[in-house]
């Protein structure tokens, strides 16, 4: 089934294609199309998985019973584990290294995890050679590019999540790109589904990519459909500021500066490798350190830079600070789109690219810090702002920015694997609260201020329940999906601030609880502004109202207020996957219980391990090379290595401190919930009125509710700033560079005018024109016969003399030469 | 016998740079395609004094060739210009200049 | 003669295209003479469908011979069996727009299907010759027919002018073409390009003096003749008005497959010179200049264009500029071949890999030209920016596709990668291989420029405001609507959305399209043994 | 002899080729391109080919340019030519353009000295021209065998010209109305 992957993305490739042809013919086949060719792919996905598991399950563990044993009881690898390891004795460390040594010197070593490096798992699916260009670039080095997928555990992972919630909301799409009372589709109903499903081909190839180029058109064509689907309402005003043309502009533009860092970060890594390939860079890089160019080691310049505008790249599609500005307005699309974008895919995207590099990232440690604290400080301010945000769509927005902040902080502490399973929860439960919010806003006829709602649990049941479901998950509430894949990230922070540098992993750390207070309390406010409590809804259906809906029946979005009366739980195909998500976000945490918190022997961190030999290379190869592995004949042995390191490392490990860190957490979100509860549980405002009014809270209030004024500071930053050294090069320009630069443009559009001139019309003038064509062909060719001849032949001088001389010309004859035997051309053959 | 053959292809050249400047001068355009027929004759010309001088006796084929083209390309030009002389009632070149820029 | 009967040795198989396309326009006539006005209109477009797809496969047919065939007069070889299947693909996408623009401007219908499948006959008979005056011939097949086909609509004045326009200076470029046809036979003695080729071969070296002359002489006639049908720079100065006054289809058949067509012949002669060495040089220089010409003053001149059909001119000037930089290459291996640049093992190779760069690169142009002209068919108005204001808020799919078109025709189309970029690409880099990097240099510079006018008109598209009262309501919708056509219209969208895939499947995959050639038993390589001065 | 024949030839065609272009009148021009045509016959005909004498008369001059002059008749197009005075300055660049490629393809032309040698094909047909066999008969073997694919060809050139000058002057449509311009163009 792996060979086959490539069926993913043509499968949605051709679905986007069969609705783009059908258009408006097509009617409501055209959701069927494109839902079936997702549920298509989440099959293969299936396959494809079970495939992987089965293969990684084959593999043979290394270093005996021993080391199996002990890989099977932890579930955390990388920086964390390494500053454990400095804790050890030194006795316990020569032990290790001897250790080291001996797998070194076992030139059979086994290979373990060699799944990752190309061919070891038959992931690597390559399709035909793209590019090749023998020996253009970097003096003999050929560039090849080919056009190939790859599979391996993190592949699967994704591919499964993507596949199964994007088929979710494809359905729960089918049932809401309906409108008005006699549920006609809407009139863009195959545009949507074809823009859906070539949004879904592009997330496919962007994680099935096996090298940047082809992962980079995944990411262009991702980014594309955005802008497509957010701005899908194109001809509707999305707030006062914006048109929804203009948040998909903006989410175009935000996402253009961060692929500039991602395209350069890939030249420089081309620059210096010479190769575009994932694994094989992978491999280069957990090789021989002295064969590899300078800039290249353990913190290496090159590396770091590159690792820097890759993240750059990673902040744009993943919405962190500085480019997260775009996601709080791609609201402005429809809603199965927001939970496509900010569940399953796009955003997911840059963590996807952390992940798949970590052996580079975890090389260069100073980016890890920047990743670190990007990640913390997104994931706070993000939380604040979703503090007294109105609309549900708002507050789900902010926190799905504040929720991939968690997840760059766990990268930025060496934990991939954390990272990896907090988009895997999230994907679960935040398309869960947006498919119920869209759930809302439709029932509620494009209602989005919570203020203006209340008391929908009863006329709701289905989305209340799966909503309240989401809200204890992502608040991290002990069951739920959320509290093991984010008191993981914590976990992981907090060892690391046992290392050095404990301070700043600490301040981290607090952050992060600060956030998740945070969290819990801003989703706790919406759950019950929306659905608890006295609402605020009008009870009856006013008269004018009923008029209106019979008058407007055709302007679907138009807003006329609904009684709380009417209000009706949305339609099965709205509610089933809102359902089942619901469900979902209460159970897929359990996959990856860790030891610490309850022993299930096998059943502990699975998801960790199934992980392990895609997500901790990185931290095992710089654990490796901390311990003098220099890199060597075979590239896994450095793993092999690092893998023994880590192993021993771990048998120290103490799950104390997880245990007390897991109550901590869960108390926390108890307190936030509590207190959101206390504040709005009654249905009225006026407790929160009340705390607003007093200054300083009014004042944080506002910083909240302007989002930090974010869209301010880059209207200062990039408009008036801009302005500023706008009007400089303004000056500069019309001094000095008008003459250059300016006037080559001038004199483009001057000479194009000129040849619109002589373009007048007359067909002599073009007769002209082309006979100048004509005598300068023929000039050149006629001067240059001589000197193509040579000097042994007449000069021109000569031949023209002999021209004038010579009258009696065909007396003359030279000796007849021999001819070829060509091919006759005629009847000589009979 | 005395080869034809330069003064034949100077010939074809001087009637065939008659002809170039027959279209670039004339106005009236069937004159003006008089002169590509023109044109069409000196390349006859240079084609049979050349199979002459070669000694290849079927080298009129070519003109043979070359007629049947000028034939049609006449049919089909002067069909052209009554279709231009309809729609505009002259067939002066240089004023059919509304297709410029 | 010792036989009583000349028989010549004919491959069914190879002139099974040509008695299609002949049958099919033959049939077209008498359809139309059998049945009437709605009739016609009905069947004659399935008629001219199914004789041209129906030549398309008997070239896609795994038999289908190479190397010379019917006396010599044609030679198939990789690459003009590419370019075949192109002018035939550009001829079914003009059939397929016919109905609309017949009922649009109400056309004569049979005349106008059977010239269509005519010109393609003379196409693909130009695409294949070997021999001048079957190419005459064929050439001027195809010109005829695509003069008439822009002067069809004889109720527009604009037409008329763009017909006579063309005529004109067809008829003189022709007459170029005869002239130097009867030098190369001065020269070689011969009519015949693979006689000439061993000529050339046999006695480049030591070729009766004059002979060399005429034989330079009549490559530049010829070559200026060829430079004509393909538009270059300055031989271009007809396609502008032409590309406006003629209908939307027959621009682009014009645009398309007429440029394949003389292309392929370009190529076939050229060959016929390349076996003698002295040659090379100044060709390549005289190639270079026209490409360079071609280039900047195509894409100089589009900037300040106001009418979409003559910016497409234009910029099909240059793209055919960017052509003839992979000519200049072929022509100049055997001289980097004679000094020792290159070693004779692999110059095969590298020939094929030329060819396999000129065959994407004219393929895609087609299928992009395809798209452009497609939808500026599509949405009607004729080339006016008006029509073009705002598009995205009108008719969201059919701006998106155009921008594909604009953003692949400028080879920006870098990801995902567009068969524009990599036809670019493969250019250039065949170029660079070959130490020309100045002409690539020019090229990517012109590409610059280019890209200047290409994304003004997705931002008119993009982000202007529609013009409510001059876009809305275009030219021929009305008569549209009241014939009903509701079936030629998904047939158009159906071959709009396939340009588009194609664009992007073959910018992923050009070993689909390059592949094919490389099956195709090899090209001929563009040199031969060299005889010694 | 021949030369002094060619002679008289050679002035009589330029002369007449010069007054194709320089004739005010259409119908004069006309006649002047019959008279070259006549011209280059003889000359023709002084190359042994009689066969494409005759039909260079025949065919030329005899029909195509009487379509020519019908054409010119039926359109009433016997206007004397004027030049504007923005044509002069093309028509003076035309002028020394068309003097150098005059020159250039002058130069080229250079004195043919060597006899070719005569390839087997063609070594054949030289031994049917000697045995006396008409030129006629030689050029319609070849036109049976060597180019009897451009001759085929030729049908359907002639076929797309029939089609085509009978769609572009035709004066009614398919409906039998009369075709007349769109009213927005009948001002251009």
């Amino acid at each position: 089934m792996i060979d086959l992957v490539w069926l993913i993305p043509v499968i949605m490739a051709g679905a986007a294609l069969a609705n783009g042809l059908g258009c408006r013919k097509l009617g409501k086949i055209a959701g069927y199309i494109s839902v079936g060719a997702m549920i298509t792919t989440f099959v293969i996905s299936c396959m494809v998985f079970l495939q992987v598991r089965d293969i990684t399950k084959a593999i043979p563990h290394h270093g005996g019973e021993h080391a199996a044993e002990q890989e099977a009881h932890h579930g955390r690898h990388g920086a964390s584990m390494l500053a454990e390891y400095e804790t050890l004795g030194h006795e316990q460390q020569e032990a290790i290294k001897a250790q080291y040594l001996f797998v070194r010197a076992d030139p059979k070593a086994p290979k373990p995890y060699d799944t990752t490096v190309r061919g070891g798992l038959g992931g690597h699916v390559p399709l035909y050679e793209w590019i090749n260009i023998p020996g253009v670039f970097r003096g003999d080095r050929p560039l090849t590019i080919e056009f190939a997928f790859h599979v391996d555990q993190l592949t699967s992972i994704f591919l499964m999540f993507i596949s199964f919630v994007g088929s979710l909301v494809f359905i729960y799409a089918t049932g809401y790109m309906k409108e008005g009372p006699h549920n006609t589709l809407d009139p863009g109903y195959a545009r949507f589904f074809s823009y859906l499903a070539l949004f879904a081909a592009s997330m496919y190839t962007l994680i099935l990519g096996a090298n940047f180029v082809v992962m980079f058109i995944g990411w262009e064509g991702v980014g594309l459909c955005s802008y497509l689907l957010i701005g899908y309402y194109f001809d509707r005003q999305f707030s006062a500021k914006l048109s929804c043309a203009d948040a998909g502009k903006k989410a175009f533009v935000a996402n253009r500066v961060g692929d500039f860092g991602l395209m350069l970060g890939m030249f420089l890594l081309f620059w210096g490798l010479g190769t575009l390939d994932f694994q094989t860079i992978i491999t280069m890089l957990s090789g021989d350190v002295s064969a590899l160019p300078a800039g290249f080691g353990y913190n290496g310049a090159i590396i770091t830079a590159a690792t820097l505008l890759l993240f750059l790249g990673a902040t744009g599609k993943s919405a962190q600070i500085p480019l997260f500005v775009w996601l709080p307005d791609a609201m402005a699309g429809p809603t199965p789109v927001s939970a496509l974008i900010h569940a399953a895919t796009m955003v997911t995207a840059g963590i996807y690219m952390l992940a798949r590099l970590n052996v580079l990232y975890m090389l260069a440690p100073t980016t890890l810090v920047v990743v670190a604290v990007i990640g913390g400080a997104t994931a706070f301010i993000a939380a604040f702002a979703g503090l007294t945000q109105r609309g549900i769509k708002k507050i789900l927005a902010y926190s799905t920015v504040s929720q991939l902040g968690y997840m760059f902080l766990a990268m930025g502490v060496g934990s991939f694997a954390a990272g990896i399973f907090h988009v895997f929860t999230h994907a679960f439960f935040k398309a869960c609260l947006f498919l119920a919010a869209g759930s809302l806003i439709h029932a509620l006829h494009h209602e989005e201020d919570v203020f203006k709602m209340g008391g929908l649990a009863k006329k709701m049941k289905g989305t209340a329940f799966a909503y309240g479901f989401a809200t204890l998950a992502i608040a991290g509430i002990v069951p739920f999906a959320g509290f093991f894949s984010k008191d993981e990230i914590l976990y992981n922070v907090y060892t690391a601030a046992q290392g050095s540098n404990g301070g700043f992993y600490c301040a981290l750390w607090l952050l992060g609880l600060l956030t998740a207070l945070l969290t819990a309390f801003y989703m706790g406010r919406s759950f019950v502004l929306a659905f608890l409590g006295k609402t605020r809804l009008q009870e009856h259906p006013a008269h004018d109202a009923h008029q209106a809906e019979g008058e407007d029946a055709h302007d679907d979005h138009h807003h006329h207020a609904v009684a709380y009366s009417e209000v009706h739980e949305s339609p099965l195909p709205i509610v089933g996957p809102i359902v089942i998500l619901g469900i979902l976000s209460l159970v897929v945490g359990w996959l990856n219980i860790p030891e610490g918190l309850l022993p299930l022997g096998d059943f502990n961190s699975l998801f960790h391990h199934f992980l392990a030999p895609v997500t901790d290379r990185g931290a095992l190869l710089v654990a490796a090379q901390q311990y003098g592995y220099t890199g060597g004949a075979a590239p896994a042995g450095a793993i092999v290595v690092g893998e023994v390191l880590s192993n021993n490392a771990l048998a120290t490990n103490w799950h104390g401190p997880e245990l007390i860190l897991a109550i901590v957490s869960v108390a926390i979100g108890l307190v936030g919930l509590g207190f959101a509860f206390m504040l709005y549980g009654s249905g009225s405002l006026a407790k929160s009125e009340c705390l607003a009014r007093k200054p300083l809270l009014r004042n944080l209030w506002n910083i909240s509710f302007s989002a930090w004024k974010w869209d301010d500071v880059y209207d200062a930053i990039f408009v008036r700033m801009m302005m500023t050294i706008y009007a400089i090069a303004l000056w500069f320009d019309q001094n000095i560079v008008d003459g250059v630069v300016n006037g080559i443009g001038l004199l483009n559009r001057r000479i194009g005018i000129e040849f619109r001139r002589l373009q007048n019309g007359q067909v002599q003038v073009y007769g002209l024109v082309m006979f100048v064509g004509v005598c300068v062909v023929l000039l050149y060719f006629v001067l240059s016969l001589p000197q193509a001849l040579g000097e042994n032949r007449m000069t021109v001088t000569e031949r023209t003399r002999e021209i004038l001389g010579s009258k009696n010309v065909s007396s003359i004859t030279t000796k007849p030469v021999a001819l070829p035997e060509q091919p006759p051309t005629t009847l000589a053959k009979h | 016998m005395t080869s034809l053959l330069q003064p034949n292809l100077i010939l074809a050249t001087l009637l065939f740079t008659i002809g170039i400047l027959g279209v670039m001068w004339k106005r009236n355009a069937i004159a003006l395609f008089m002169s590509v027929e023109l044109m069409l004759n000196a390349a006859n010309l240079a084609f049979v004094s050349f199979a002459h001088e070669l000694g290849i006796m079927s080298g009129g084929i070519l003109v043979l060739f070359v007629m049947t083209v000028a034939a049609a390309e006449a049919g089909v030009g002067l069909a052209i210009f009554i279709a231009l002389f309809r729609a505009r009632r002259h067939i002066r070149v240089d004023e059919h200049d509304t297709l410029h820029g | 003669m010792e036989t009583a009967a000349y028989v010549p040795a004919i491959n069914l198989h190879g002139i099974l295209p040509f008695i299609s396309l002949l049958a099919g326009g033959m049939l077209c006539l008498a359809a139309d003479a059998m049945s009437g006005k709605e009739g016609s209109r009905r069947i004659l477009p399935v008629i001219s469908f199914v004789a041209l797809a129906a030549a398309l496969v008997s070239f896609l047919l795994p038999g289908y011979p190479t190397g010379s065939f019917l006396e010599n007069t044609f030679y198939s070889d990789s690459f003009s069996r590419l370019g075949c299947i192109v002018i035939l693909v550009s001829a079914i996408a003009t059939t397929l727009m016919g109905p609309r623009q017949v009922i649009r401007r109400n056309l004569p219908s049979g005349e106008y299907y059977t010239l269509i499948v005519f010109a393609a006959l003379g196409m693909v008979l130009l695409a294949l010759a070997n021999e001048m005056l079957s190419a005459f011939v064929a050439l001027e097949i195809m010109s005829l027919s695509l003069y008439v086909l822009t002067g069809i609509d004889r109720r527009s004045g604009k037409s008329a002018e763009a017909s006579f326009k063309y005529f004109i200076l067809g008829a003189f470029a022709s007459a170029f073409f005869v002239f130097g046809s009867g030098f190369l036979f001065g020269s070689t003695r011969t009519t015949f390009l693979a006689d000439a080729h061993n000529y050339f071969a046999t006695r480049g070296g030591n070729m009766p003096e004059g002979a060399e002359m005429w034989a330079f002489i009549a490559f530049g006639l010829v070559f200026v003749g060829l430079c004509f049908k393909l538009s270059l720079a300055p031989f271009h100065m007809w396609a502008p008005d032409v590309y406006e006054g003629a209908n939307t289809p027959t621009t682009l058949y014009i645009a398309t497959g007429s440029k394949v067509a003389a292309f392929a012949f370009l190529i076939h002669f050229a060959h016929a010179f390349s076996s003698w060495q002295i040659f090379t040089a100044p060709v390549t220089f005289i190639v270079g200049l026209i490409a360079v010409a071609s280039m900047t003053w195509g894409n100089i001149a589009a900037i300040v264009q106001s009418n979409l059909k003559r910016m497409l001119a234009y910029s099909s000037v240059a793209q055919t500029g960017y052509m003839m930089i992979a000519v200049m290459v072929l022509v100049a291996l055997p001289s980097l071949q004679a000094a020792g640049n290159l070693n004779a093992t692999t110059i095969a190779n590298d020939t094929t890999l030329i060819y396999n760069a000129i065959s994407l690169y004219l393929a895609g142009y087609t299928i992009i030209s395809i798209l452009a002209f497609g939808i500026a068919f599509h949405i009607g108005g004729e080339g006016s920016m008006a029509a073009y204001r705002g598009l995205f808020h009108r008719k969201p799919f059919a701006a998106v596709g155009m921008a594909i078109a604009m953003f692949s025709l400028s080879g920006l189309g870098f990801l995902p990668p567009t068969i524009g970029f990599i036809g670019k690409f493969y250019l250039f880099k065949e170029a660079v291989r070959f130490n020309m990097t100045g002409i690539a240099v020019i090229g990517i510079l012109t590409s610059v420029i280019a890209a200047f006018y290409y994304l003004s008109l997705i931002v008119t598209m993009f982000m202007k405001a529609p013009d409510e009262e001059n876009g809305i309501e275009l030219a021929g919708r009305r008569e549209e609507r009241i014939a009903g056509l509701g079936g030629g219209d998904a047939i158009v969208r159906v071959m709009l959305a396939t340009a588009t895939a194609l664009i992007f499947v073959l910018g992923l995959y050009p070993g689909l399209f390059t592949g094919l050639a490389a099956k195709a038993v090899t090209t001929k390589p563009m040199t031969t043994a060299m005889v010694k001065k | 002899m021949v030369l002094f024949l060619y002679s008289i030839l050679f002035v009589i065609t330029v002369a007449l080729a010069v007054g194709v272009l320089l004739n005010k009148d259409t119908v004069r021009s006309a006649m002047c391109l019959v008279g070259v045509m006549m011209c280059l016959a003889a000359n023709y005909l002084l190359m042994q080919q009689e066969f494409v004498a005759f039909i260079q008369i025949v065919v030329y001059a005899g029909a195509i340019m009487v379509l020519f002059l019908f054409v010119i008749m039926l359109l009433n197009l016997r206007e004397v030519e004027v030049l504007p005075w923005y044509l002069r300055n093309a028509r003076f660049w035309g002028g020394v353009l068309a003097l150098l490629f005059f020159f250039v393809v002058g130069f080229g032309i250079n004195v043919f000295r060597s006899s070719h040698g005569i390839p087997g094909v063609v070594a054949k047909e030289q031994a049917l021209a000697e045995s006396g066999t008409p030129e006629v008969i030689i050029l319609a073997t070849q036109m049976m065998t060597t180019y009897i694919v451009p001759f085929l060809l030729t049908s359907v050139l002639l076929l797309v010209a029939v089609i085509g000058a009978i769609v572009m002057a035709r004066r009614r449509d398919e409906d039998g109305n009369e075709i007349v311009l769109d009213p927005e163009e009948v001002d251009a």
